[in-house]
């Protein structure tokens, strides 16, 4: 016998794409709204899963700022079957939308301090949603520091808005190539070489890491040298979630599902666990 | 008009199945050339089975063909069978024969249907069908699925049956499954009914010419399908072993399918080549559609094989409607089950020996024929498909029509020697594939 | 509405079982046939196509010089290609030939007139042109064949399971073939077809080709422990698999 | 809750009266030792000896194959959120299958809470069976103290002999035994008999591996990095048998099937493992378990280690099914075993 359930936890919302932009080859920026201007009302650091008809269904970090209400922006690699179709869709299409799901960057606990962000390649994208609110409530925050790393000047995403984060007088940015290009007038290195130069007090500072999986080790150990508490290192860690409700399994990492006590986690709750980092 | 010149190259005949191309050439009125080209792929199924244990033989040579898999299978494990000296058991007897009845159902209906229908409607495919004859397709599809069911049911599919192996069945109906197969078959009536009045209404073309008829014959009073002698309509008989004094096979360069001859140039095998040898024996209800269709045997127009098919059809389900009833008040011998594995040849044992399958298949009379070694591995096989057999014959029967239809146009010459192929329900993929040459000059 | 996308189906070395399998599939095909136009399919159809295919469906090997021109000739011609049935996804049963030499395989069949017939070894379709979509099996599975036909029309890629087809013979609930004493291909075959040869008492012989990462050492500690030879493993597994040795050239 | 019993005489009537006005679900002999729930009529269409069904009775809680949203490209008012359930009554379901219903109930009745699972189990009466004797050598429900009952059915049959001990748990139970009157009241020497068996019980079902359960998480924190889980992962063919016929393995995955109009379709969810080659796979290509090792490795974890964190209960029952259905015989006892020796060194 079927049953129509009148709540099921993987209903769908309608989301309609008003814009999008390609950032580079690979990844296109998504600027989707909810029907009659309901606020998708998230955390920074939190995903959404996104569907699109008889394609499937994939969780995508959000990567602009809850302080934004009508509407919110996707960062989508093109890499796997879902993306490749949402990399198709163009303004005026519509996708299926569930969430947010997960835990975010922990904003409250965050206010006062100082914050230190390090972001390596496709990380910057729930990191932008961070660094944007935390720009948009710059008063609640003390320090700044903002330390970016990718391949090659052309990979950098959101280079307009990088920019625009460069010149603010209130935040202290640095940025870092692997490879340079004839134009490129900033650092050359792997992002670790960044941190040693930073000035922090690592008692007040909440350092938020987002980047490839190899990178963690490093950034980590930079930062432990610097005596940041290991529960205000913040990792978001990327997994395959194919529920997003900490059913099916596939997120899983240790007790843990990432999908529903992560994608963020704080570097002591997570140290330990096989397979984390 | 008997001083014209006619070429026709019919490249990849449609609506067979597998490879095949028509070539006539009359010049100034005279027949010159007049071929049908087997130019299906050789994929050397006889040879590459060398070497393989006999447990592998139905598995592999099944797959020589898609439509006639079951009738395939039937001959291998027949011959497998005899040529290590295992005897099945009566149950198993008759569950083949039921499983052979399916084969013909499906392989007739969808040759009635779907192959020559849309000739005889003027059509080049069922495609317009859909939407012409709606009904009808349906009917078609909803029959084939039929009796696919059935044999989903019985050995797990159709198409390259599962459970049927030498030695018997690794899996039986149990009691609802022959319930769900009595069901379908007995659903079917109807629709096989409906096709029987549709098949009043078709016309057929006028043309005839007689030949040798060879198919199985027996002694007993069941319509020989499964086992029998070799038999024709010109007097011939002998067992089966001698096979190949019937088929005198010999390789023609235009073709990639051996030719065959008996007693005059040429022999035909099939549906309508049973019905001129065992009319008789059919179930009475195939014999009241024989006679309500006027089918008097011994009938020579090649092109009412696909008559003689459906009352083949009318047949082959209410015999095997009673078979299915007679197992179920029996009940079947579970134990009969068998397992097969990688070590399969501790299950039944082998020894060495040569064995021939001669069986009755939708198209007509198919040979295997294994030789295996002590372990059962096989050193040389043979298999003799019908549609090689009826080649030859369809090549004279299109040198007598020819000069018949001069008078008509290109086109319509085309499309009566095109469905004068398709009337024999060639199959060429099977037929492509032949071994141990006996090269013949006659 | 746009218009429906033009299929069309060919065959070359193999039995047309394939086909037939598509065929079979009762009145559901009529919903297939309402999907797309079928522009080609010479074993039921008399029509010719003379432009460019959206999806080219594919039975068979290729196993002489002519199909090799014929398949590069429909590539050429077709947006999507599917390869459906083992003998054009990995060469299937006619792959066997290849463990003969070519010569004498082909003068045991036919003799002296072996001139007259050209052959190559047997190779998978995708081991001459770019295949797009891959149903293996001998023969389709038709729900899986529906399902990537599906993938097909809607552009978007399908993944033959990478497990095993224990996976599914087990959901089915099937004795397993070891626990009877007997040793089966499921383990290293990839799954997709419901275990179907299982579901009737046999084996499964690799009809849908090996899993990409096959733990090839434990499986010959488990073919040991049950006493078999592993020639006849291999000769087994060359059933439907000898042409993957071509890939490694 | 109260106690009844039946006598063997009326044993058959009583299924057949059962299989009358419920859909019965019991443990049917398949040939060579092995077993699965099917649909039943009569009682002599089933064996109560048995060792642990090839699955287990899960496959009636979260089927194999289950679509639970019918959508289409609208994503409006067409989009329906499904769950297809049947009523239900299970028969014979040993106690280790039993602590396999009650750890996946925790599991889907965690928030979020999946509805699709919850409704179905609404609609499942289970009657449970005891194990008077052992099964056989895989099992290791004594360890896991799963060889009693211990709640989680609705009634409780126990063999004693000429007649079952019926324990009745819940209301759904005491129903259906109001509902079909073949059931008498529980005397004195009734309850000796049950007390009898429990104590000869005591001393066959003894602990199988010789590790008080509450030590294995330790013991394998402590083992992380032993060689054993290489040796697992060498033997190990991925084929994932161990997870699917584990009673609390509930992995799945999801995807979308489109009708052939391409305009409407529906999304399912199938048991999905993570021994599977793909499973723990991200976009990227990239695998969090590459090596069977590690994902055997995880396995173990799973059941006795990352789940005891989380809900305090352990994911392994004992019913053995792991080790008697893995054919490079991969033995769940005597891994916990070899660990233990490591652990004491």
């Amino acid at each position: 016998m079927k049953i129509q359930l009148k709540d099921s936890l993987y209903t769908l919302v309608r989301g309609k794409v008003l814009r999008t932009r390609q950032l580079t080859e690979l990844e296109k920026l998504f600027e989707i709204a909810l029907p009659e201007g309901q606020s998708l009302d998230h955390e920074p650091g939190q995903f959404v899963q996104v569907s699109i008809f008889g394609v499937g269904e994939a969780p995508i970090s959000i990567c602009s700022s809850p302080t934004k209400r009508d509407s919110f922006e996707l960062a989508i690699r093109k890499v796997g079957r879902l993306t490749r179709a949402l990399h198709e869709l163009e303004p005026g299409d519509e996708v299926g939308i569930r969430g947010p799901y997960g835990k975010g960057f922990p904003v409250t606990l965050m206010e006062g301090n100082d914050i230190m962000i390090v972001g390596g390649g496709i990380g910057i994208v729930p990191l932008r949603s961070l660094i944007n609110y935390i720009i948009d409530n710059r008063r609640d925050f003390g320090k700044v520091d903002i330390l970016l790393g990718c391949k090659t000047p052309k990979d950098m995403l959101f280079g307009d808005e990088v920019e625009t984060w460069q010149k603010r007088v209130d935040v202290n940015f640095s940025c870092t190539v692997d490879r340079a290009d004839p134009d490129w007038k900033g650092n050359i290195g792997l992002i670790t070489s960044l941190i040693p130069g930073v000035n922090l007090d690592p008692n007040r500072t909440f350092a938020a890491v987002v980047g490839p999986p190899v990178m963690y080790k490093y950034v980590i150990q930079e930062l432990r040298k610097k005596q940041i508490p290991d529960r205000q290192i913040l990792v978001s860690l990327e997994r395959h979630m194919k529920c997003g409700l900490g059913k099916c399994g596939h997120c899983q990492i240790e007790h843990f599902y990432c999908c529903q006590d992560g994608p963020v986690f704080s570097f002591d709750q997570i140290k330990d666990l096989e397979g984390a980092i | 008009m008997t001083n014209r010149n006619v070429q026709i190259n019919v490249e990849y005949l449609t609506r067979v199945e597998g490879h095949g191309n028509i070539v006539v050439n009359v010049k100034e009125g005279k027949l010159e050339k007049c071929q049908l080209d087997i130019v299906e792929s050789p994929r050397f199924f006889e040879g590459m089975i060398r070497g393989r244990s006999i447990f592998e033989a139905q598995h592999i040579t099944c797959r020589i063909c898609g439509i006639c898999s079951c009738g395939h299978t039937l001959a291998s494990i027949q011959a497998a069978e005899d040529a290590i000296g295992f005897t099945p058991s009566e149950q198993t007897i008759r569950l083949r024969r039921f499983l052979l009845h399916m084969e013909n159902l499906d392989s007739h209906l969808l040759h009635i249907y779907l192959l020559v229908a849309p000739d005889l409607l003027g059509v080049p495919s069922f495609v317009p069908l859909i939407a012409s004859h709606n009904k009808v397709v349906r009917r078609a599809l909803r029959l084939k699925k039929t009796y696919n069911n059935v044999c989903d049911i019985l050995v797990g599919r159709h198409i390259h049956p599962i459970s049927s192996i030498v030695g018997g069945f690794t899996k039986l109906p149990r009691p609802k499954d022959m319930d769900a197969m009595l069901d379908l078959l007995k659903g079917s009536r109807p629709d096989i009914e409906a096709t029987i009045e549709l098949a009043k209404t078709l016309k057929f073309p006028d043309f005839t010419r007689d030949t040798e008829y060879v198919g199985l014959v027996s002694n007993d009073n069941i319509y020989p399908m499964l086992m029998g002698d070799i038999g024709t309509t010109d007097g011939v008989r002998m067992d089966k072993y001698g096979y190949k004094k019937i088929t005198n096979e010999f390789v023609v360069p235009h073709s990639s399918a051996k030719h065959t001859r008996l007693s005059r140039e040429s022999y035909a095998v099939g549906a309508l080549a049973r019905l001129n040898l065992n009319y008789n024996k059919l179930h009475p209800k195939a014999k009241e559609v024989g006679d309500a269709l006027n089918f008097k045997p011994k009938v020579t127009n090649p092109y009412l094989n696909t008559v003689a098919q459906l009352i083949e059809c009318v047949h082959s389900l209410e015999e095997s409607i009673e078979l299915m009833e007679e197992m179920k008040k029996t009940g079947l011998n579970y134990d009969e089950e068998i397992t097969v594995g990688l070590n399969e040849n501790n299950v039944i044992p082998v020894k060495a020996g040569s064995g021939v399958g001669a069986v009755e298949v939708p198209r007509g009379i198919l040979f295997h024929h294994y030789e295996v070694d002590d372990a059962g591995i096989i050193q040389s096989a043979n298999c003799i498909i019908p549609t090689n057999q009826n080649v030859n014959n369809i090549e004279y029967d299109m040198k007598k029509l020819v000069p018949e239809i001069l008078d008509k146009t290109d086109e319509e010459i085309t499309l009566a020697l095109e469905m004068l192929v398709r009337a024999y329900d060639p199959c060429i993929s099977c037929s492509a594939h032949f071994l141990n040459v006996q090269f013949v000059n006659r | 509405m746009s218009p429906k996308p033009k299929v069309a189906f060919f065959d070359f070395a193999c039995c047309e079982g394939c086909q037939l399998q598509v065929a079979n599939m009762g009145e559901e095909l009529l919903d297939i046939l309402g999907a797309i136009d079928v522009v080609e399919f010479r074993e039921v159809m008399s029509e010719k196509w003379d432009q460019n295919y959206d999806v080219a469906v594919v039975e068979g090997s290729i196993t002489d010089n002519h199909a090799v021109e014929r398949i590069k000739k429909i590539r050429e011609r077709s947006k999507v290609l599917i390869a459906y049935g083992s003998c054009a996804t990995i060469g299937g049963v006619n792959g066997m030939k290849n463990n003969f030499p070519l010569e004498e395989i082909r003068k045991s069949v036919y003799g002296e007139s072996a001139k007259f017939f050209d052959t190559i070894p047997t190779h998978a379709v995708g081991q001459v042109v770019k295949v797009d979509y891959f149903v293996t099996g001998c023969p389709v599975y038709p729900p899986e064949f529906v399902k990537v036909l599906k993938c097909a029309l809607m552009g978007i890629n399908y993944e033959v399971p990478d497990y095993a087809v224990c996976v599914e013979c087990k959901l089915n609930e099937n004795v397993c073939m070891y626990e009877r004493g007997l040793t089966c291909l499921g383990p290293v075959t990839r799954a997709g077809c419901n275990s179907w040869c299982i579901n009737n008492g046999n084996i499964c012989y690799g009809c849908r080709g090996m899993v990409s990462n096959p733990n090839i050492k434990g499986a010959q500690d488990v073919i040991a422990r049950y006493n078999i030879d592993m020639d006849l493993v291999q000769n087994k597994m060359n059933m439907y698999n000898k042409c993957r040795e071509l890939n490694k050239k | 809750m109260k106690n009844l019993i039946l006598s063997k005489e009326r044993f058959e009537h009583f299924i057949s009266l059962l299989a009358k006005k419920h859909n019965v679900m019991g443990p049917v002999h398949k040939g060579y030792d092995n077993f699965s729930f099917q649909p039943i009529k009569t009682a002599a269409e089933m064996t109560l000896k048995y060792v642990p069904t090839i699955i287990p009775p899960k496959k009636y809680f979260m089927p194999q194959y289950e679509s639970f949203l019918e959508y289409d490209k609208t994503w409006g008012e067409n989009m329906k959120a499904v769950v297809e359930s049947e009523a239900l009554v299970l028969f014979g379901v040993h106690t280790c299958d039993i602590a396999g219903i009650k750890a996946l109930n925790i599991v889907f009745s965690d928030r979020p809470r999946d509805y699709n699972y919850l409704s179905r189990k609404k609609d499942v009466t289970i009657m449970g069976l005891e194990c008077n004797e052992y099964c056989d050598e895989f099992a290791s429900c004594a360890m896991m103290n799963n060889h009693l009952p211990d709640g989680g059915y609705d009634l409780f049959f126990t063999d004693l002999g000429d007649f079952f001990f019926v324990e009745v748990s819940t209301l759904k139970g005491d129903v259906i035994v109001e509902e079909i009157p073949v059931f008498e009241e529980a005397l004195g020497r009734h309850f000796k008999e049950l007390q009898g068996l429990r104590a000869r019980k005591a001393k066959t079902f003894t602990n199988e591996v010789g590790i008080e359960y509450q030590h294995v998480p330790k013991i394998l924190s402590d083992t992380k990095e032993s060689l054993i889980w290489n040796e697992l992962g060498d033997k190990c063919l991925a084929c994932g048998n161990c997870t699917n016929v584990c009673p609390t393995c509930y992995c799945f995955n999801i995807w979308d099937e489109v009708n052939l109009d391409l305009k409407t379709g529906k999304r399912v969810r199938m048991w999905d493992s993570c021994q599977n080659e793909g499973y723990a796979k991200v976009a990227g290509g990239e695998s969090f378990r590459e090596e069977r090792s590690a994902r055997q490795k995880h396995r173990f974890f799973k059941k006795f280690k990352y789940m005891v964190d989380r809900y305090a209960r352990f994911f392994c029952t004992g019913c053995g099914r792991c080790s008697r259905t893995c054919m490079a015989q991969i033995n769940l006892k005597e891994t916990l075993k070899k660990l233990k020796e490591e652990y004491a060194r």
